[in-house]
């Protein structure tokens, strides 16, 4: 595959060998079947911890390493891919947490028979999403990008005997598919108005105008709905169908930042215009406050993750979107720093799950007592969500309050606006999180202490131990990740610039961020027992079932009307169609007089013809078979003279005799049925047929008159009639034709006449071995 | 050696006369699989010489003039035709083996077989309209007796459909091709490219409408399409197989003929509007229906759409990308329904009221079908998503907005009735259960899995090979763009 | 079914499906130089066995031809295209022609076309068509096959 | 070409036509065989003029080259019509009818198409 000369995938093109090594090992994983699930798990985490490692060696080399492969050259299709800074980070983010969720899910499962299939679709997906981070070019990261959107789909649907997860799993599908199709009109429309979709091309000289507009339109499309934004946010809490390890990894950290990625890569080229700038405001904005709104409402834990990761993801489109120099430093380190803590809160939810079997805040009560130390990584993490001081969390989010407040300069009064909708976006994302904190590991008053069915491993609590840790360290020296992100910051805008600290000082973001956590603080205190049960109106998964429902109504009533099942009706449109053929081009001729035509060539021409014509109208009227079939032989012994008359003996004959045998094969069936034909109703009113039929004939005989009128060349026969004799040894010249110039055209007609001769006897026998089939059953029945 | 091109078309006429008079079971079997091997074979020899001289190849039957003679003529579309067609009717020919029902019951079906094989290569090759003509009959008529071979009740109701509708279509086009031969003097298809482009407009325009039809019934197109979903489901998985994946693209390929040597630059706005109005109405079709044959038979229709679409564009680009859509699908739709032969060979059915939770009985099964289903709905990295990407691409190029955009609604369409399939057939509850101490779908029908395996695996080649392939592909538009190096080919200076 | 033979009919077909028999292939061979050839002289034997149907019902047709009638169809084929295909293995374009003078006696000399053989081909498929055709819609097919 | 030929082609495909469009097989049979022998008297009549036999020899003969390719059609014409015929007959077995059903798949969506 996409191969070029002289180069063999390996250590020449490291980063391709590690995506294809990702699908290599998925596949095996996938072909080996069921009973090695220990081995699957184990090749799987190998293959993404080298993933990790050789991402790591290959970011220390001083180059940007570089790989490309053309694919159909002619139309620009090369898959391209660049590890640069903040491909590194990205690709860390997969490799590491992936090689950390698989390890997790073992466990997870226990026996489950679908781990199999989890564990290679896993793997799978690693290796499109890494393909997807390194790509340094619209198309590679297309390609990449539906391939995640296959693979989540079947992460989705792993519990496929459930109606729920099948659901939602075409939910997910459908939109994000429908935005991955945008995605391929927006690299079309580069390719043709820009000659490249590569990044860096695009970047050197940006395409300007209408089109290149409706492309930024449509990649805007693309990240909105791979992103969970809004309108389109309503997939994403139904992919919470899937196992919480595919939660955790797709629909936290990874995939659904894929939209991120692709704004975040766009922003720096397309950013200044000021419709991307509003639609991702608006949208970014809107998309945080009702994932918050909505998380506050949930009763299952992991639902209210999901709400909040659709909120961050409204938080982080904002931050990429706007694209300051800030930031997108900004967004970088948040990006990092939500993977681990959602990350972790996700596989904590999982080991509570496990371990005392709900995850409803309603029934779940006095975890955090019997379980103190997970509940103690998982607060930690959660209070990095909501950006507690001296967690990882707050010190991204200070940094994106101070690059917001600084944005007017970049962006006017927007920069505001984004202001006051992130302030408020965060006091809910407060609020949901202790509404977290209190519902998963409080006491309720009400209620039993939940039981401990399973005792949780080392390998569920592990990765939660480290996640929890990353969160927490990361909090006290956050100029570790702050260096780290600058050079990736960079990468995706030269101007990029920033650093992460522990105390920034008092300032206005600071005194925001303390106004945040107190109002949120006070909000859920005061909101608490209250009763969330007002929906919001506008419900995204009611419109997408509306519309794929009407879509789908819409179908069957076209098909019902187009494909009515009748064969007349198939018959009148089909002749419609040919004498709108034929009137097109009688009217497109304008004039229609026919030079050098005679009534009729002879007397006894005419005279048959009369004939003909008289019998060919009594063969409509009649009713009675054998009528039509005397009728049908009347007129195909007088076509038989009109030849003879023409000049044409040989054609006479086979005619006379064809016609003869014609009416042999119609007699010896027609004999069978009855006499006379059924009344035929039909869904075509009988008038309208003969209308049809009436304009057919006279169109085709006007149109054979105009034709007749245009002959222009001279016939191939002239040279046959010369060649003949002397050629090929034959006097009569048609019989030569058919044997010699044209043989070729006999062969066929036999072998035509033989099958059908065969068909013939094949029905018969057919029906013959039915007959004796019935027959015996029929015999058995009376035995 | 090109007098050697006549021979994927009488080998398969002599070999079917040899199994009507010799009828045992395994002799017929080994004949048949030695001549499809043989004209794969010259298939592919032409196809490597064709490429390699940058030639259009001619041999004129009897050893006349060409310009008098019926001739055969190999340019690039019509040899790698050729080639992809000989390949997938070899495969369906092994499957065919493999499901035992069809010729099981009938010492017909190779026969009949060989002959389809014979019409289907004689209507690549034809450069005589009145001989490809002939073509369509030998088709259609070993067709006929393909469809009705079983003679059950739903085949003789369909096979009505299919006859009745196959035979206006037949006598339209002698229609066309007689008053082509009233109107010039000739039938042969270099002469008439110079010949038609004398005659009067209006003529000319008739003429180029009444082949359209004729065509158009044969590849399906809106408004002319209602006889396939009706017939295509009934007949046994192996002939429907290669009916979908061939017999339409005959008709496709018929229009590409006559668009570019006979009526050049005549009717694409036209062709454009069918094409979207194909595309829409035959997945409409697909998604109104719960039965994965019909589905798939809608399936066929809309992806004519998209060819005809790329003939529409009247751009080397437009046809190249057509080309390329014709290669990729031909093996794609043959693949999907071979798959359904299984399913049906396995279940006795393959609607989903009857069946369900496949993928726990057979995990590579799902694999098979979810390759060329995801090829079909144009999702990258497949062959199907190349041709599409082509397609849209040129049609942005072109400025033909409106079309393009019905093309990437009806793909995303397109995905939501394979999904269907995939929740409704491979997803669910096993259903029903299968036979004690089964264990396998595929290990236990060999041979059926062999074939469908082998062409997943073309198409999978195909989107590997897409930047040679295409290449290909618009040296052979190119060819097309340029009549007169046909005329040149066959007639001389 | 036709009810009762006709006596008159029984008659002529005696001598008429032998004259009809030597008719066809006359028509067949001078097929190449006056109108005739394989179809109308395949067509005039079909013809015959058509007669012999009316007259004698399908047992006498069935007794009547020598070879089964889809054999013949598939000998037909053969010889026809076996005659297409021969001048390949010479290098020649199929289908092409040769002219052979040969003298016989009582005839004298007769020029033999090797399109002639083709033509022979026709002859036999068409009559083996016919024949089919007539043999499977002729008797009672859902009867007791006579 | 002559007026009445002109006349004679109308009429043929009319009553061809109006026969096709029908359900009964027997009578599309039949229209099928009135639109094969308009197709061929068409063929004939409107590329060659009336004339002696095409036969070495004869004088202001007619063209030869319609004449063979009409051949080919009538016997295409006549497999196919034979074919059909059985076709008809099997269809006659298995309905006692020769009317053409409406195919029973398409009727159910058609039914279902206001289902949600």
């Amino acid at each position: 595959m996409l191969g070029e000369p002289g180069s063999l995938v390996g250590i020449g093109s490291p980063m391709t060998a590690v995506v294809l090594a990702h699908f290599l090992v998925g596949l095996t994983i996938l072909a080996v079947g069921v009973r090695v699930s220990r081995l699957a798990v184990s090749s799987g985490v190998v293959v993404l911890l080298t993933a990790f490692i050789a991402m790591v060696a290959l970011a220390r080399r001083d180059e940007e390493i570089h790989e490309t492969w053309t694919w159909i050259g002619d139309l620009g299709l090369t898959i391209d891919l660049r590890l640069d800074g903040f491909a590194v980070v990205m690709g860390l983010v997969v490799s590491g947490l992936g090689a950390l969720i698989l390890a997790y899910a073992a466990a997870y499962f226990d026996h489950d028979r679908t781990f199999n299939r989890f564990a290679g679709v896993f793997v799978l997906f690693a290796g499109a999403m890494t393909g997807l981070v390194l790509s340094a070019d619209l198309f590679t990261m297309f390609v990449f990008w539906e391939m995640t959107s296959l693979f989540s789909f079947l992460l989705i649907g792993l519990d496929d005997r459930s109606e729920k997860a099948r659901k939602s799993a075409l939910r997910a599908l459908l939109t994000t598919g429908m935005g991955g199709l945008a995605l391929l009109g927006a690299v079309a429309l580069f390719q043709v108005e820009a000659g490249t979709t590569s990044f860096a091309a695009l970047a050197e000289s940006p395409p300007a105008g209408a089109v290149v507009n409706a492309a930024l339109v449509l990649v805007l499309l693309a990240a909105f709905t791979k992103s969970a934004q809004f309108p389109f946010h309503f997939w994403l809490p139904g992919a919470m169908a899937a196992p919480t390890p595919v939660s955790a990894y797709l629909h936290s950290a990874t995939m659904v930042k894929a939209g991120i990625v692709l704004v975040a890569r766009m922003a720096p080229i397309f950013g200044d215009r000021e419709f991307w700038r509003w639609s991702i405001v608006v949208c970014g904005g809107l998309t945080m406050m009702i994932g918050g709104l909505r998380a506050l409402k949930q009763n299952d834990i992991k639902l209210l993750l999901a709400f909040g990761t659709v909120s961050q993801l409204g938080f982080m489109m904002i931050l990429f979107g706007l694209g300051t120099p800030s930031l997108t430093y900004a967004g970088v380190a948040h990006l990092v720093a939500h993977a681990i803590f959602k990350a972790g809160l996700f596989l904590g939810v999982g080991v509570v799950d496990h371990t005392f079997g709900s995850r409803d805040i309603t029934v779940l009560s006095g975890v955090g007592r019997k379980m103190k130390w997970l509940a103690a990584l998982a607060v930690a993490n959660a209070l990095s969500m909501a950006g507690v001081i001296p967690l990882l969390g707050f010190a991204t989010k200070e940094k994106a309050l101070v690059g917001l407040i600084d944005s007017d300069h970049y962006v006017g009064g927007l920069g505001n606006i984004a202001l006051v909708v992130v302030v408020l976006g965060s006091v809910v994302t407060v609020m949901y999180t202790l509404r977290f904190i209190s519902g998963t590991f409080g006491r309720r008053s009400d209620a039993v202490d939940s039981d401990v069915r399973h005792r949780p491993g080392w390998l569920l609590v592990g990765p939660v131990v480290l996640l929890a840790g990353l969160s927490i360290i990361g909090g006290l020296v956050p100029g570790v990740l702050g260096d780290l992100v600058r050079g990736p910051a960079k990468s995706l805008d030269a101007a990029a610039k920033g650093h992460l600290v522990l105390w920034p000082g008092v300032n206005a973001a600071f005194l925001t961020s303390l106004g945040i956590l107190a109002g949120g603080a006070a909000l859920w205190r005061a909101t608490r027992r209250l009763e969330w049960n007002r929906t919001i109106p506008i419900d995204g998964e009611r419109a997408y079932d509306v519309v794929y429902e009407s879509v789908l109504s819409i179908s069957r009533r076209v098909t019902a009307v187009s494909q009515t099942g009748s064969l007349v009706v198939y018959l009148v449109a089909t002749m419609t169609v040919v004498l709108a053929a034929l009137v097109v081009a009688i009217f497109w001729a304008g004039d229609l007089t026919v030079d050098g035509l005679v009534i009729a060539d002879s007397w006894q021409q005419a005279l048959i013809v009369i004939g003909v014509c008289a019998a060919s109208i009594a063969l409509v009227i009649v009713r009675h078979r054998f009528v039509s079939a005397a009728m049908l032989g009347v007129v195909g012994f007088g076509v038989a003279v009109l030849f003879a008359l023409h000049g044409a003996p040989d054609l006479a004959l086979t005619q006379l005799l064809v016609e003869t045998l014609t009416l042999v094969v119609f007699l010896l069936v027609l004999r069978q049925m009855p006499r006379r034909f059924d009344p035929s109703p039909s869904w075509v009113p009988r008038v309208f047929r003969l209308v049809v039929s009436l304009a057919v004939g006279a169109a085709m005989t006007l149109f054979a008159l105009q034709v007749f009128d245009a002959r222009t060349g001279t016939s191939v026969g002239e040279e046959y009639a010369v060649l003949s004799e002397p050629e090929a040894g034959g006097r009569n010249i048609v019989n030569v034709i058919l044997v010699d110039f044209r043989g070729f055209d006999t062969l066929g007609e036999i072998t035509v006449l033989a099958i059908a001769a065969i068909g013939v006897m094949n029905l018969v026998r057919m029906a013959q071995r039915q007959r004796r089939i019935e027959a015996a059953s029929a015999d058995e029945v009376v035995a | 050696m090109n007098n050697w091109l006549a021979v994927p078309i009488v080998l398969p006429i002599l070999a079917a006369g040899v199994l009507l008079v010799a009828r045992d079971r395994a002799f017929q079997r080994t004949i048949s699989m030695v001549v499809l091997g043989v004209n794969l074979a010259v298939a592919v020899v032409a196809m490597v010489h064709v490429a390699r001289s940058d030639s259009i190849e001619v041999t004129a039957m009897g050893g006349w003039r060409s310009s008098i003679a019926i001739t055969l003529v190999a340019d690039r579309l019509s040899v790698m035709m050729l080639v992809i067609a000989s390949a997938v009717l070899l495969m369906v020919l092994v499957f065919a083996i493999g499901q035992g029902a069809s010729d099981e019951r009938s010492p017909l079906y190779l026969p009949a077989y060989l002959v389809l094989v014979a019409g289907i290569a004689q209507a690549f090759l034809a450069g005589d309209l009145f001989n490809l003509f002939v073509a369509f009959e030998l088709l259609l008529m070993s067709s006929y007796v393909l469809l009705t071979l079983e003679g059950i009740n739903a085949q003789i109701r369909s096979g009505t459909t299919y006859v009745v509708l196959n035979v206006v279509e037949s006598s339209i086009l002698l229609v066309g091709i007689g008053l082509i031969f009233a109107a010039t003097g000739t039938v042969n298809m270099a002469v008439l490219s110079q010949r038609l482009a004398e005659l009067p407009d209006s003529v000319a325009l008739g003429l180029n409408l009444l082949l359209l039809v004729a065509f158009g019934i044969k590849a399906a197109v809106f408004p002319l399409f209602f006889w396939l979903p009706d017939s295509y489901p009934t007949a046994p998985s192996s002939v429907t197989a290669v009916f979908a994946g061939l017999l339409t693209k005959v008709g496709v390929y018929a229009i590409i003929r006559t668009e570019t040597l006979l009526f050049p630059g005549g009717q694409e706005q036209l062709l454009l509007v069918i094409g979207g109005a194909t595309m829409l109405i035959g997945v409409l079709g697909a998604m109104s229906h719960t039965q994965m044959k019909r589905i798939l038979s809608f399936h066929i229709i809309s992806q004519i759409g998209y060819m005809i679409m790329g003939i529409g564009f009247g751009t080397v680009a437009g046809l190249a990308a057509a080309v390329f859509y014709l290669l990729h699908h031909i093996p794609v739709k043959t693949a999907l329904f071979l798959v359904e032969g299984i399913i049906e060979k396995e279940a006795g059915s393959s609607s989903f009221d009857r069946m369900s939770g496949l993928i726990h009985r057979s995990g590579p099964l799902a694999v098979l079908f979810l390759i060329p289903a995801l090829s079909l709905a144009g999702l990258p990295p497949f062959s199907g998503f190349l041709a599409k990407f082509a397609l849209v691409r040129e049609g942005f190029d072109e400025a033909r907005y409106g079309v393009v955009i019905v093309a990437i609604v009806v793909s995303l369409f397109t995905l939501v009735s394979m999904t269907k399939i995939w929740t409704g057939l491979f997803w669910g509850d096993v259903d029903p259960k299968p036979a004690a101490g089964r264990v396998g779908i595929l290990r236990h029908h060999r041979l059926m899995s062999m074939s469908t395996v082998l062409l997943v695996a073309v198409t999978l080649l195909i989107a590997a090979l897409a930047g040679p392939l295409f290449d290909y592909c618009e040296a052979a538009a190119r060819q097309l763009t340029e009549p007169a190096r046909y005329v040149r080919a066959v007639i001389g200076p | 079914m036709i009810g009762k033979r006709l006596t008159v009919l029984d008659e002529a077909d005696r001598w008429l499906f032998r004259a009809l028999m030597l008719v066809s292939i006359y028509v067949m061979v001078r097929g190449h130089n006056a109108p005739g050839g394989g179809f109308a002289g395949g067509l005039i034997a079909g013809s015959a066995f058509v007669l012999r149907y009316l007259a004698g019902g399908i047992l006498r047709v069935r007794r009547s031809s020598i070879v089964n009638p889809s054999r013949l169809i598939g000998l037909g084929l053969i010889v026809s295209a076996v005659v297409a295909a021969v001048p390949l293995l010479s290098g020649d374009p199929a289908l092409s022609s040769d002219i052979a003078k040969i003298s016989l006696p009582v005839i004298g000399t007769v020029k033999v076309v090797s399109s002639s053989l083709f033509d022979l081909g026709v002859y036999l498929l068409v009559v083996g068509a016919v024949l089919t055709v007539l043999v499977h819609l002729g008797s009672d097919p859902l009867g007791d096959g006579t | 070409m002559s007026l009445a030929y002109a006349l004679l082609i109308g009429v043929l495909f009319a009553t061809g036509s109006f026969l096709l469009m029908n359900r009964s097989l027997t009578r599309i049979i039949l229209g099928v065989a009135m639109i094969g022998n308009g197709i061929n008297v068409l063929i004939v009549t409107v590329s060659s003029r009336p004339g002696g036999a095409p036969i070495v020899g004869e004088t202001d003969t007619t063209d030869s080259v319609p004449q063979a390719l009409v051949l080919t059609a009538i016997v295409i014409g006549f497999a196919l019509i034979a074919f059909m015929l059985a076709l008809a007959w099997r269809n006659w077995t298995i309905d006692g009818n020769d009317i053409v059903e409406d195919d029973v798949e398409d009727r159910r969506v058609a039914r279902r198409k206001d289902e949600s």
